[in-house]
């Protein structure tokens, strides 16, 4: 299905939003305005903007550690998640969770999660509510390569295979666990070759090029509403910077960042490719980039000028009533 | 007229009934809750109804798509329910036997437990985890654990310990209904007991303990099981002129401070009966209460009566002399004096 | 590889024993004499002896809650099993540990466990511990259909495929976890279709044939011998008796057990197999058998003959020191 | 001549490589502990040497059969240091972060923590497993715990958790060279600190509390970090005339009941701190030893200084609030005059 310019547009806008959302909180970081652990999206914006072309809010999301991409595509508000990496009170989880772990219930974003393999789990549970309420809501489960290692996402795939689940297991693949290669830690070429233990669909494409995402999800997703159960897609890709910040990513293949930034950078990619289709002008493109950057820099400042949370925030929230 | 006697399992199964009928969202998924999942000639209806029977007859009230046999995946199944709770359902999972917690442990501890906090308290996860407890059966070191410690020790779990068939199915009623995740503990050996239970549904509050005997010159707390082999103790101490009061606290997280505490302070003396370990348990948990806010009430030692720091042993005669008794207690109690 | 005469001796004998001990603890169990949970492996003995007939006590061994006949196979004294089961100080494990948790380490069984799945992750120890030291010693992992959707087997298989570990990841299909068929728990018809997901060899064969358990685990073995690395087998197998003593087993299908037992008793077709091919005599199986059944007697006179453990055992072998 | 100093890190770092020099058998297994597995430029040296670089260099003096990096398989290759242990190597286990362990619990809880006992004695599990515990580093709720209170209470598990550089070199190699299951505790925000730290190997045994500093007029008890906050509050508690005596357990189980109870026999106060939740933790575990065993020395109630029982949060404001600290600890101790 031909993508509208209206999508078009959309896209270009979370790619450069989560972008510049990155960059900045690198920035940010080395500032010291930042504090904790921060994983950086950068360099992977055509998976998460991708997969979320064909969502509504109503539709589900889990993360993982890496997650500030995948919200933001789901449509979170980058104001409150970045008061949130400041540990505001104004932040999306009132400061109390941070990076790892910032969910959006409104927005079906069901949270970031420190735990690697974590979230395949709390995927099947959103799919069993849709599928027993009888509503076509379709969950995205976002792992990594590293994460495909572990014993929950096996489960996972398992009871979503058997119990038909309206669930997309998403395998981003950016070729390392921590400063680990995914040619050492995976049995297996491809993540997606491991559908077929699970009698699903799999399929592995190129995720840099969104366009590719975008046609492998859109099928994923309109299988998972009609009821035909789970798909297990991959996208490859690159992390352009370390694992965390502070990483000094000399596993790394010296000049492979940079080969990646400049012969595959997702947002590069796109642009060349609806301009020289000319589906939109590189007038259009550039008004989006100056609006986003100037929605970021009020972002960072709404954070700034946010208070901190009361100390008596600490004991609120454990439980409903206690 | 005479009250309605119900055994432990049919008081447990009456309060699911009862709660499936009122409310849709209440689901059921373990494995074997209803067993026999596709099998022909069953019809739909259940092999098993849970390895003890307690969710016999379920499936055939409610249906598969609100009684689900899981596979072998506790991780994905208790994950699934806690997801499952966040996004608008009421599970109740069952986790078998306790000792097998280790194996889905981080979807209690990092997900369910925690969620509604990093969230900043946008979500909630009504969620009950029913599971078997305990010694007795002869099951030896991995099926016949305790554990509720563990659990209790968690922020964002609450810990329900019923010792009786009233309060079974009083405590899993308010636990279905209660919004947090609740881990509800059915001791291996009690199934068979019987109690009087009324028909119609009723609540117990959590953090509400209950005065199973009243005494004037020592406090004895019990847990579960312990009540029981509390409340014979108490009757070979009045022989010898002690008399016990006994607290069941029913749920230890939220746990009953104030009901202790005064009663403490009325007898001045403590025993804590916890068939957990020793090592950082509810025992400990109490003592230290005492110790700090009840401290000026005592005129003697905390006692505690626990089992030993061992696996639970196979062997019947092994498995008798690791296990807390009546005897103990009262040996316990006496010391005291 | 031809079997000689003095290895099917050796198999139809352990088959036996197995048997024979199982019916009789059945025996035992409904007497009271046996207390806790018993599961019987009557009816997969093809499996467990099929697989041993290439191992030495060097070997490693992990099992499961239906361990009896693997230690029988593996060569664990039946009367000291028997007092175990009985809870005597002269058992396996001194009465400590029962039917779930024997073990023997002289004879490479690393124990029965009564956690589905537990396994798997030991069997990658005993079979790093061999490729660290450098020897030709093979880990046989047994596990059920059930087992087959734990986490724990994924990893294992992954980790042991990375490491090129010297184990054989043996399925034992009986087609039911506990009440629960394989065609409902499990995504794939055969569990071996899922050792593609780790790039290793997968082979499906009929467990109750004890010449294709053999001649596929001889193969197995000597590749983790020749350091080439792990194996999935499955064998499809079915349980004589209930998921443990006292299962009313409704959810078999009617007459399912005596058609298993009349058309595909292992110890039966293993008999006519070698008596047709006049391999072994008639009288020569009816010597193991009468051998057999007062190996078993005099097991169970040593267990009912065994004083039960002091009391004091309650609290030693907790620590090497404590 | 003075000292050598090292720092908390550099410490571990040593006695790993003295351990390993001495005994092949002990081999090092973890997430990136070298990090940087086949990749070619590297030439087979680490990348990382662990998320904290504490196993740094080891790989390249040791090769990659025996500092092994892992996939994010907890389970397998937690589960695989049991069983690697069970048949002969001495492994260490890395798992990364404390808040973690519940992926592979199951392998501590029923498999390397009751193999021993189940089998009758005839195995044992000489593995230890290194791991970072703790507050204070903004890591928020998953990544922010503490949870030796856990493994306390689970029997075939020893827990150690040291506070110095020098107790953190002696206690890691009395661990190497144990042959029981022990869990080792790191405090995320103590590995720079310096200390003095002897060149040559040398063990200090397990079950020995370490004085930390002498006083007469009360006893704190604390652990890991929480023992430079007793310091400090001892320092101003000296000021208003009180003196503390600080008592380091340095090892939880087994743990050293007597140093304790003669050093409150001594001063009739105790308070006792622990960064951990405040339900049947280590704090309560004490408490109620001495409210049975030392009754009849105090003078005044036991205090606990603890975490308040909630995840741990993010925001700092909040997190310096949640973590107990030497003004809190000084509070308590004055509340008992
Ligand atoms: C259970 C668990 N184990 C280990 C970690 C530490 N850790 C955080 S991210 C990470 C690597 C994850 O790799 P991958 O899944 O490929 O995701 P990526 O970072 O590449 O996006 C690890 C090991 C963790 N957070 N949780
Ligand atoms: C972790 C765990 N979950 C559940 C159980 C309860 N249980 C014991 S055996 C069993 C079924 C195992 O089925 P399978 O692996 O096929 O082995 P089989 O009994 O058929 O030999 C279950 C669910 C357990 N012991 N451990
Ligand atoms: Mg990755
Ligand atoms: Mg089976």
């Amino acid at each position: 299905m031909e993508l509208s310019k209206e999508q078009l547009v959309w896209m270009y806008e979370r790619m450069q939003v989560i972008r510049v959302f990155e960059n900045r909180v690198k920035v940010e970081f080395g500032k010291g305005k930042i504090p904790g652990f921060v994983h950086l999206y950068a360099g992977e914006e055509a998976i998460a903007v991708g997969i979320c072309t064909n969502l509504t809010d109503a539709d589900y999301m889990t993360s993982t550690h890496r997650g500030h991409g995948h919200c933001i595509a789901k449509g979170v508000d980058p104001r409150g998640m970045m008061a949130e990496l400041f540990g505001r009170a104004t932040g999306t989880c009132k400061g109390k969770g941070g990076s790892m772990h910032i969910a959006d219930m409104d927005k079906g974003m069901l949270g970031a999660n420190g735990i690697v393999g974590g979230g395949p789990p709390l995927a099947c549970g959103s799919g069993l509510t849709a599928k027993t309420n009888k509503t076509d809501q379709v969950t995205i489960c976002f792992f990594g390569d590293g994460a495909s290692e572990q014993g929950t996402l096996h489960e996972s795939l398992n009871l979503a295979a058997i119990w038909k689940l309206p669930i997309v297991f998403v395998a981003e693949n950016n070729g390392y666990a921590e400063s680990t290669p995914a040619h050492y830690h995976c049995s297996v070429e491809n993540i997606a070759d491991r559908a077929a233990a699970y009698n699903m669909p799999g399929l592995s494409v190129d995720g840099n090029d969104i366009f590719a995402v975008e046609e492998a999800a859109q099928q994923a997703i309109a299988r998972a509403r009609a009821g035909q159960g789970p798909t297990l897609l991959e996208c490859k890709t690159y992390r352009f910077f370390g694992h965390f910040e502070g990483d000094q990513q000399t596993y790394k293949i010296p000049g492979e960042t940079e080969k990646y930034q400049n012969e595959k950078d997702p947002i590069t990619l796109f642009k060349d490719n609806v301009l020289s289709r000319n589906l939109v002008t590189a007038a259009e493109l550039n008004a989006i980039e100056e609006q986003v950057n100037a929605q970021i820099e009020a972002a960072v400042q709404f954070a700034e000028d946010s208070p901190f949370p009361e100390v008596e925030e600490t004991f609120t929230d454990v439980y409903v009533n206690y | 007229m005479a009250e309605r006697q119900l055994n432990f399992n049919e008081a447990l199964n009456e309060a699911m009934r009862q709660e499936m009928q009122r409310d849709p969202k209440v689901i059921l998924l373990g494995e074997d809750v209803a067993g026999g999942a596709d099998v022909e000639h069953l019809d739909g209806d259940d092999a098993w109804g849970g390895v003890l029977g307690v969710t016999k007859g379920l499936v055939k009230e409610f249906g598969r798509e609100r009684v689900l046999d899981t596979p072998i995946s506790e991780s994905g199944f208790i994950g699934a329910a806690v997801g499952a709770a966040v996004t608008g359902l009421r599970p109740i999972a069952e986790m078998m036997f306790v000792g097998f917690m280790g194996v889905c442990f981080d979807q209690i501890l990092n997900q369910g437990a925690k969620l509604r906090y990093m969230f900043g308290g946008k979500a909630q996860v009504p969620l009950v985890i029913r599971t078997i407890y305990g010694g007795g059966f002869r099951a030896a070191a991995q099926h016949s654990q305790v554990l509720y410690s563990l659990f209790t020790h968690i922020p964002g779990v609450k810990t329900v310990v019923p010792s009786t068939p009233y309060d079974a199915k009083g405590l899993l009623i308010s636990s279905i209904r209660d919004n947090d995740l609740v881990i509800f503990f059915e001791d291996i050996t009690l199934g068979a007991m019987k109690g009087p239970v009324p028909e119609e549904p009723y609540e117990i509050p959590f953090g509400q303990a209950d005065i199973k005997r009243e005494g004037s010159d020592l406090t004895i707390v019990a847990i579960g099981k312990m009540v029981h082999h509390a409340l014979l103790a108490a009757e070979e101490l009045q022989k010898q002129g002690k008399s016990a009061e006994i607290i069941d606290p029913r749920t230890l997280s939220p746990f009953d401070e104030e009901t202790v505490l005064k009663s403490v302070e009325k007898t001045g003396r403590l025993v804590i009966v916890d068939e957990s370990h020793p090592r950082c348990n509810m025992a400990t948990d109490i003592a230290a209460t005492v110790a700090d806010k009840g401290f000026d009430f005592l005129n003697a030692p905390i006692k505690t009566v626990s089992s030993p720091h061992t696996p639970v042993p196979f062997s019947p005669t092994l498995e008798d002399h690791y296990l807390p008794n009546a005897t103990k207690v009262t040996a316990a109690a006496l010391a005291l004096f």
